[in-house]
């Protein structure tokens, strides 16, 4: 159980092989990985530059793992987060869940992203030709978010 | 008190964070934005639409209604787009 | 779009930087790994041995894929499949898909695994200290692909 | 006609492929089974029960009114345990 914000990229390799070494109870891995895209609606984006609220941030990816774990028969989990300045086709976030059978892995796996989406103070500023904007929250986030609620 | 703002909050006020110190009678969130909406332009913009921002209180998400007090760390930013 | 079945280990990080390198369209990357474990209803795995019916598995693989593809919108896929003798911790099976958006590369990588679990032509036999076993089929797998049914 | 057998089929049968030239009557994979069959205890074991045996003609899966000819690649295994 892990989560990290950091400016440098995410070595997705070796962050799994980290979650799975020696842990033979683990029967999948379920991972999900974000990239900057080079588009956004209609505009071309040059590059991003994601802001968090540093202390916060940990607090809700610990909360929102915690979470994961008392809803799924965890082995291993991850979260790394990316803040800085990032360009079209870098990594901004991965998360990954393990557990002794493929269901739990994969549905961990999602319920992380989804809620990491709607609870984290992250905040990204794009670039485009038309110049620098906040990116709006996505009413679909909450929508994919709200599945999990119970 | 301690209040934080992040990305176009942020950047509406001019400042990340600043030590503040509401009169007494400010024991709310909501009565914190009106009283900060006081401070100048910059802040009137801020929080000219409060249902465009969320606020945490010591780290926690909160609602207009939570109570404040001097030692808080209060935070205010638009919803999260990370990921 | 690439299925392969090999005997080496799967080098997961440069599988996925391969799939994704250059293509400033992705925004999200969905990833299942299968890993041998070390214990099998009550029984402890010391290893296993994966057959299969070289020609028929690039088939059946090349045809999932194909389906995933023409139910989501997808910028890039992989599977590769192990054969051979493995043991407990090894990776037995690497998919992933890369989408503009989460919910379909997500979707699309639990679709890819429930399939290939129940339609190719792979079968596991496994080292007990009873002995060596072929591994019986799950209903719970039929029921999982079963889902992907329409 | 070329017949291949994977896992416990190719087990109990002792080869994982062979060459076979049915009489002309077995049109289908349920007549190639009863075929087989009658080649040896082997052949009798594996096919003894094919609801627990899944074919493919010409590397697709078929059902076992399936028909076959003398040219097809036929194969019999058990249901798939892969990923």
């Amino acid at each position: 159980m892990s989560v990290r914000v950091q400016e440098e990229d995410i070595d997705i390799g070796a962050e799994l092989a980290e979650m799975t070494v020696g842990n033979h109870a683990i029967g999948g891995l379920g991972v999900f990985v974000g990239l900057v895209r080079d588009i956004a609606g209609e505009a071309a984006v040059a590059g991003m530059t994601l802001e968090h609220y540093p202390g916060m941030t940990e607090r809700q990816l610990e909360a929102i793992e915690a979470e994961a774990c008392a809803r799924w028969p965890l082995q291993a989990s991850r979260i790394v987060h990316r803040v800085g300045r990032l360009e079209p086709g870098d990594n901004i976030v991965l998360v990954a869940c393990a557990s002794a059978h493929r269901q739990a892995a994969l549905d961990a796996t999602a319920f992380l992203i989804d809620w990491l989406k709607t609870k984290a103070p992250f905040w990204k500023l794009e670039e485009t030709r038309a110049g620098a904007h906040w990116v709006d929250a996505r009413e679909s986030d909450d929508a994919a978010a709200a599945r999990w609620s119970r | 008190m301690k209040v934080l703002y992040f990305a176009w909050v942020r950047q509406r006020i001019g400042v990340g964070h600043e030590a503040v110190t509401p009169p007494p009678e400010v024991l709310t969130i909501s009565a914190l934005v009106d009283w900060l909406r006081t401070r100048g332009p910059g802040y009137a913009e801020a929080f000219a639409d409060t249902r465009a921002i969320r606020c945490a209180v010591n780290q926690e998400y909160v609602e207009p209604d939570h109570p404040v007090a001097s030692g808080d760390e209060v935070a205010f930013f638009p919803p999260v787009t990370g990921g």
